[in-house]
């Protein structure tokens, strides 16, 4: 990607940091102003486990195209954090930008031949406009920002629509604001040509998008999906979906007249206790979730065995980061895939959704208490940091006011009343999926003794080997069941064009996308799917089993994936080709493009020039 | 009790307001050994919800792992059940309690289940307050698994492979109190009398109210300074190396005045001291409690009785303010914001 | 298996007992006189999870072929039972008999007509002879022994040499014991014509073997390979492996001149503590480790992937039971093992062991500590019920006294003296192992800091995700390594002789070896393998790969060996036919061989006569 | 701190009876927040090892995760550490314990680890006199996950996102005694004249010695009347909803008299009042401490010093006996008893 030619709207800026200096909310400015101007972008944060004074990066795509993966490949580096400057300067692709404080000489091991320098004393702007120090600290970032709006034609009134948005109620700051923006702006109509051949230009490609994290969209859509208990413990990359769960219930959740919150939220003593709680809430007929990520979801296997045998509804986000143990617990990975599929011994299998795009995760939370109290059984929705802490273009949420909440087979007391004898247990459908009632339905009939003990259809304690052989046998019949009533994939085409597939879910869909249309360029036909949900629909099985070849795309080491796929279907494992990634960082689509040519053996063309 | 017990009850059994006979309050039939302390608990439960005039069915109970989690099923055989998994009841019922204010939330612990695996969730449980009766069968071993010692297990004692316990136990009412719970009680599974009416106490208290009952373990029981008198039984049992074989054994029962201390004799010919409160103790001073609890500790007593109690409790419901509604009854228009509201946390995403 | 002929050696005894009565010791009395007599024979206890008062069996299986496996049809059922008595008298084969306590008439329902009933009228017997309550309820059971001997001609002084070494130190009982032994024996002799066409003979068949459980096989193991610190928490069926521990360290631990432990056992608060001990000692240079069962896996899920990333030894004993959740916690299974081998989330993979017997539970157990320290990561044996809590015939432990603990590269003070720059997580011999060094080594070199986190080379931490990608590789690099250092599988023929193969491990081998045989007799002829580790042995996959079909024996539901075959191997899941036992039950030859020849489509003559 | 402190020392630094300079018994930077009173733990931590003369290659040092348990690499960089995971390091540290007694342990946790996700393990490990000396750096929230409440967090205290603490705090110093801890001390990060010799006398006891260290987190305090006055940054920061912003603090100190009490003021302008424990106090006796501390609780104070000590502390290892040579240091010779003893075996099991 050398060449000087204009790139409008097409290009990577990247911001290094300190962290704790303020710098989000600006370069989160940054950000929202090219959304504004009807281009796509995608921020992504890379951020450390710490709270204070390391470095951390925000990378922003910019892509007239709408590729919103990560892509490798510096444009502008946008320099705030002398700890990282070395390795900052060699970031930057040939031909790219270095923005930096020139309040001090750059020292002359930071100059590269082949890239050009754009130096702003910020510092000195700032103790000169400022006398507290934590303005100056503060508005140093919004005077870059004010620059990069010179240099790369962001319309000012766009960056002033969104500091008017944000500091509504507090309106006294809005002018300290622009002026700090505009500061940026005069020192480069000063002292630098603009705006440079990376640059940006009004178009209407957002349409009616929004701009969220995944974690904020899965707190809404339990919401709206009725969530009453939501338990949790904080953890890395997963603590924003109950905090936005908790503000919009503060929205939407507090009784007009008693100013009471139809919602119970409690900070957990740790995972054991959250996970107990929502069995516990689900089996008395609330709707409860919490969120976790690897480690939380580890300590949660015992109980998800117990709601797997009792048959208790239960939902769970898990945010994947990167692992195993701590592992890098600010990046991202999919990496919890194989465990959340068979958490806990014993012989165990959930029901696992996989969302790619905020939209996705507020159906697919929404969804998932359905399929939680259809099927009477843990879901986990398999999201990632990636998704769940950058903000992304999405659809609009949406909600049909005519959707009811499926609350699967429960019977009241008037149900009670017609039946002979209840078996909460019993198939009296045939599809595996038994009826329950809630505690207090009924005087005398319809209770029951729940418990992870091997039990007869009628719940009583039995250690008979028929009984609990029919059990498990109907467990699996009601697995099956499934497979037809969670999230079906999505293919990519009517019918196949290739004997080469590839597979993918969850946020490898940005580059997986991204890829296909490169590899097309190249006249390198691929069919494609992508996953949404395990246990895995007929639709997934039949797109395998009509091709030749498949590339399964992953963030993991171990193909995790692939070995579902092979378990779950009876795959041969040598049709199904690993395409993975497991740094901590997205994958890109060079990468799974690099992966799936070298495969091929094909030269590809792209490819070669970049590099 | 085995499996035979008769059923047959008497027709005219008095009734309670509701129109209930004791029987509707009771359960399946229990596998316990003969003699367990535990269900002389289960028959205090089934009798102090039957006084309570408490629809069986307003009522979950819950618990954990161990004999002593196993009781709720039996008694009060029309009310929901979750033996849940060990040690983690208290989150269990949290989400139970949270889902459903109406209800009367029930649990069931062991001194294993609660004293060691179960520590954390108990702590936390007692901090947020949950508005639960908590009853621990204190045994002081584990029962299910044969017998190891528990966390409670009284320093000195012996357990039945011999060993001696090396560690202090933990004294769970005290512990409690320190924690700030509302209710603190202590009582003897054999002393009905005492029993009953804590229970019902309890169930009356609107907060977290703590029962640490004393219930040997005819089996394994390990009590302090037990005898272990020659006996052919059990030289029998030693030698073979089995821990198989368990004699029919009859209830302990302990009937005495308040404001006295008896001895108790249990069934491995070890005693233990109980001493109930006065009649004019004043259960609503904290520091007063936590006091007469250490005192009586160091003296090797076992104070029984209403401990402490907090008249002001708030639970946790009233804490976080959720809705007077169970939220479990709540509908789709109580909930769901609905997609006009939808749109306008769109605009705010452009 | 009707027929009327003379049964030497070769039928099933079933004791239907009620728990807590006293009935094991008696039981195992009877068990061992046939051991005695040098003839194979296998019991099974098949228990309540619960203490007194409920149905409790013992099944005995006596085959001169020295087939020790479970074997359905039961030749002889000794009822002391009347809780179950209906469906024990249901499940005597045809032509069998039926010992009951005639002190009461039988009731007609009990009495079917095609089998033969022996009333013995135990509790009058026992009420006459005894005043005490307990001596009456203790001695029945020696009193049912005795008539057995007479029935089935156990040698008498077979039973007295057994009561003399029991009651060693008590001599006092034993005229006692003998005495209700006569009662019985004495009965039968009045009353009966014995002994019956089953019947026993001497032999010499047993060699030096010995009868033991694989738990105490496995706690000798960990006292020979020198575990000292010993961390646990009760749960069935595990807890005997540490009891067996504390016996076997209480004669062999205790220094001799100060009377002081070269051990400390520690009962944890629960499992999480237990494994974290376990990780500690590791970590600080002891061997050590805990047992459990399938729950306390579950809840050891985090710390093992601390231990995996980290790379700390560590010993997990798995004694498997039926899952999920509680499951039938008194009911053998091998469903862990999916769990084991990836438990935690992130992208881990734990070596597991599985013994077959109680000489390889001991042998295991010791190599596990050397495996352990060798590849620095938690090694799990995989033992179950079935092998843990019941006897079995083995061939004796050995210990070869020239034997050295393998503790793996661990650097002394010495070592990093000469050493430059220590780097704990430095590949340096390119097997992907690192070098270590316990704390205390060197006043200033060798110290690191241990975390389940980031980390380089040496072991400081980082978010690179170079480093992380580099560090992830070599534990792969070390997987691949630790394949070829794990126990091989046993292969049971030289050259293939079929182009159909069975694979089985840990308990399944006695009821395979059986199939095999049997097959055999029917012209069906298939090549074996038993895994007796994982990862997998190249002789493994050359094992599969030189084969059409391979059935894969196991007692789970989701064919969890199957999966990781997959796996780990990439063996098409086509050719892995999977022969599932699931009941709790310890699975049968029988049982086998009516699925492999079922998927054969072959006519089995032996089972056909049977049914 | 920052990545940039500078490492000059002077060189003629006094040195300690070994013969080391302070600078030995340093760490690696650290990457808390400036003014974190985390470090100035640390930085106690330090300067006790350096005055009792600790050879650091001979102290083990533990910890759980959270800003708090980061530490260990910031102090003694000559020692092994274990930075295990959340709520553990007691368990991790008692196996450690057991596998040589020869070293000194050194926990160091924070008020989540311990009294949220690791309260089962803590109450264990004091239960056990483990021979460590166990530090909380008690922040009243969790600092790395961003700020919540703990379960120490004063009740009624608001956090950074404004929200009000409901729950009442667990007193962990007191908590400890009622567990009967041997040793029991409560201080301020800030007061190094009173963290040291209280760290030195914690090292040299023999059991668990358990110090709780109120150490104020800089950037997510959340202290009793946190007065949120008018202030532009904060508002900017609240008004763009990350809470990104840190600025630059200093560590706050606190020096005063024993006996006396000091009100100290935090970060964001809220108060403690801390109190001294009088020279005349008898750490000796439990009883009277449990009250101190209670009567203290009551009127909102801190109590610091050396609140509880038993002179007669008998430690894990004393208890169940091990050997006096450390564990990790036996051979084979020492351990496995070899073919003869096999074959003793095997004659058993015929
Ligand atoms: C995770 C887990 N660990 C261990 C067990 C095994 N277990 C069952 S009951 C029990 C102890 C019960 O003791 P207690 O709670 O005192 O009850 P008791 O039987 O004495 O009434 C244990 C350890 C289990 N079921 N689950
Ligand atoms: C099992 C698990 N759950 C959650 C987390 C996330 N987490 C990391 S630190 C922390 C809390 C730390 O609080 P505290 O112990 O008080 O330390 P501080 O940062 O305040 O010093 C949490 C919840 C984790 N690492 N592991
Ligand atoms: S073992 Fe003990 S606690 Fe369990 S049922 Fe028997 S007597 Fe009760
Ligand atoms: S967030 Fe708080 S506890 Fe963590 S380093 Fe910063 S000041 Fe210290
Ligand atoms: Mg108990
Ligand atoms: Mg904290």
């Amino acid at each position: 990607m050398a060449g000087k030619k204009d790139k409008v709207n097409d290009f990577v800026v990247r911001f290094a940091n300190v962290n704790g200096t303020g710098s989000a909310s600006a370069n989160f400015l940054f950000t929202k102003a090219i959304f504004r101007m009807g281009i796509p972008v995608t921020p992504k944060n890379i951020f450390p486990s710490n709270i204070q004074g390391l470095p951390t990066w925000y990378e922003v795509r910019v892509s007239e195209k709408g590729y919103l993966g990560r892509r490798e490949g510096i444009d502008l580096l946008v320099a705030v954090n002398p700890q990282s400057m070395m390795n900052d300067v060699k970031s930057v692709r040939t031909g790219g930008y270095f923005l930096y404080d020139s309040s001090k000489k750059l020292h002359a091991e930071y100059i590269r031949e082949d890239i050009n320098y754009i130096g702003i004393p910020l510092m000195q702007m700032c103790n000169e406009a400022y006398s507290d120090a934590r303005q100056r600290q503060l508005f140093k970032n919004i005077i870059y920002v004010g620059a990069l709006a010179a240099l790369l034609d962001i319309e000012f009134s766009v960056l002033e629509g969104l500091l008017a948005d944000q500091f509504k109620g507090k309106e006294k700051l809005i002018p300290m604001n622009v002026k700090a923006l505009q500061m940026g702006v005069d020192y480069i109509h000063k002292n630098f040509k603009y705006p440079l051949e990376i640059r940006l230009e009004r178009r209407d490609l957002i349409g009616d998008a929004i701009m969220i994290d995944g974690n904020s969209a899965c707190g809404l859509g339990a919401v709206y999906a009725g969530a009453t208990v939501v338990a949790w413990y904080p953890i890395t990359p997963s603590t924003s979906v109950v905090e936005a769960f908790g503000n919009y219930a503060d929205e939407f959740r507090v009784d007009k007249e008693t100013g009471k919150n139809n919602v119970a939220i409690i900070q957990a003593e740790d995972e054991l206790a959250a996970i107990g709680m929502v069995i516990g809430a689900n089996w008395n007929g609330a709707r409860s979730f919490t969120a976790t990520s690897g480690p939380g979801l580890s300590l949660m296997n015992e109980f998800l065995g117990l709601a797997y045998f009792a048959e208790v509804p239960a939902v769970l986000v898990d945010v994947q980061r990167s692992g195993p143990s701590t592992g890098m617990p600010t990046r991202t990975q999919q990496s919890d895939v194989l465990e959340a599929a068979y958490a806990s011994h014993g012989d165990t299998k959930h029901v696992l959704l996989f969302p790619s795009t905020p939209k996705e995760c507020f159906d697919m939370m929404a969804d998932s208490f359905d399929f939680a109290e259809l099927l009477q059984t843990p879901v986990i929705l398999m999201t990632d940091l990636d998704l769940g802490m950058n903000d992304h273009i999405s659809q609009p949420f949406a909600w049909d006011d005519k959707r009811e909440y499926n609350r699967g087979k429960v019977l009241n007391a008037a149900d009670l009343e017609k039946i002979e004898k209840f078996g909460r247990y019993l198939d009296v459908d045939g599809d595996g999926i038994t009826y329950r009632t809630y505690p207090g339905t009924h005087p005398t009939k319809g209770s029951f003794f729940t418990r992870g003990t091997s039990r007869d259809e009628y719940a009583t304690y039995t250690e008979d080997s028929d009984a609990y052989h029919r059990n498990m046998d109907r467990l699996i019949k009601k697995w099956n069941t499934a497979k037809e009533i969670v999230s079906p994939p999505q293919v990519y085409q009517e019918k196949n064009n290739s004997k080469n597939g590839i597979l993918f879910f969850g946020t490898s869909q940005y580059a997986a996308e991204e890829a296909m249309d490169l590899l097309k360029e190249e006249k390198v036909i691929v069919d494609a799917i992508r996953i949404r949900a395990f246990p895995f629909n007929k639709t997934v099985e039949d797109f395998i089993n009509s091709h030749d070849k498949i590339f399964v795309i992953e963030q993991n080491r171990d193909a995790q994936m692939k070995s579902l796929l092979m378990i779950e279907l009876g795959i041969n494992p040598e049709k199904l080709i690993s395409v993975l990634n497991y740094d901590g960082l997205p994958i890109t689509a060079e990468n799974i493009i690099k992966q799936i040519t070298g495969n091929l053996n094909h030269k590809f063309k792209i490819l070669d020039a970049k590099n | 009790m085995t499996y035979l017990r008769p059923k047959f009850r008497h027709p005219e059994l008095p009734k309670n307001k509701l129109g209930y006979s004791v029987d509707k309050y009771e359960g399946a039939l229990s596998t316990l050994c003969a003699g367990c302390g535990h269900d002389s608990i289960s028959a205090g439960i089934i009798q102090a919800a039957f006084e309570l005039n408490i629809e069986p069915h307003k009522l979950a109970k819950l618990s954990g792992i161990g004999c002593s989690s196993k009781t709720p099923a039996y008694f009060l055989s029309n009310s929901h059940g979750f033996n849940s998994v060990h040690g983690r009841m208290p989150s269990v019922a949290t989400g139970a309690a949270m889902a459903n204010r109406d209800l009367t939330y029930f649990g069931v612990s062991g001194d294993g289940d609660t004293a060691s695996i179960g520590m954390g969730q108990f702590v936390h449980v007692v901090r947020r307050n949950l508005n639960m009766t908590y009853i621990v069968m204190n045994n002081g071993c584990y029962g299910l698994t044969k017998g190891q010692d528990s966390a409670t297990a009284d320093r000195g004692s012996k357990n039945k492979s011999g060993e001696v316990n090396l560690f202090q136990s933990i004294d769970l009412a005290s512990l409690a109190i320190e924690l700030g719970a509302t209710f603190v009680a202590q009582s003897f599974s054999g002393d009905k009398s005492q029993l009953v009416p804590l229970i019902k106490a309890a169930m009356s208290h609107p907060g977290f109210a703590f029962i640490n009952v004393i219930s040997p373990c005819v089996t394994f029981n390990n009590n302090l300074g037990s005898t272990k008198s020659y006996d052919f039984v059990r030289e029998h049992v030693e030698a073979t190396a089995t821990i198989d074989f368990v004699p029919e054994m009859k209830e302990i029962t302990a009937n005495y005045e308040k404001g006295s201390s008896k001895e108790v004799k249990l069934h491995d010919g070890s005693y233990i001291q109980l001493k109930k409160l006065a009649e004019g103790w004043d259960p609503l001073d904290r520091l007063s409690a936590m006091n007469a609890v250490q005192n009586a500790r160091a003296k090797n007593e076992i104070l029984t009785g209403l401990l402490y109690m907090n008249p002001n409790s708030v639970d946790l419901h009233e804490l976080i303010e959720t809705s007077n509604k169970p939220l479990n009854s709540l509908k789709k228009s109580d909930l769901c914001p609905g997609s006009e509201a939808l749109k306008a946390v769109n605009a705010g995403l452009r």
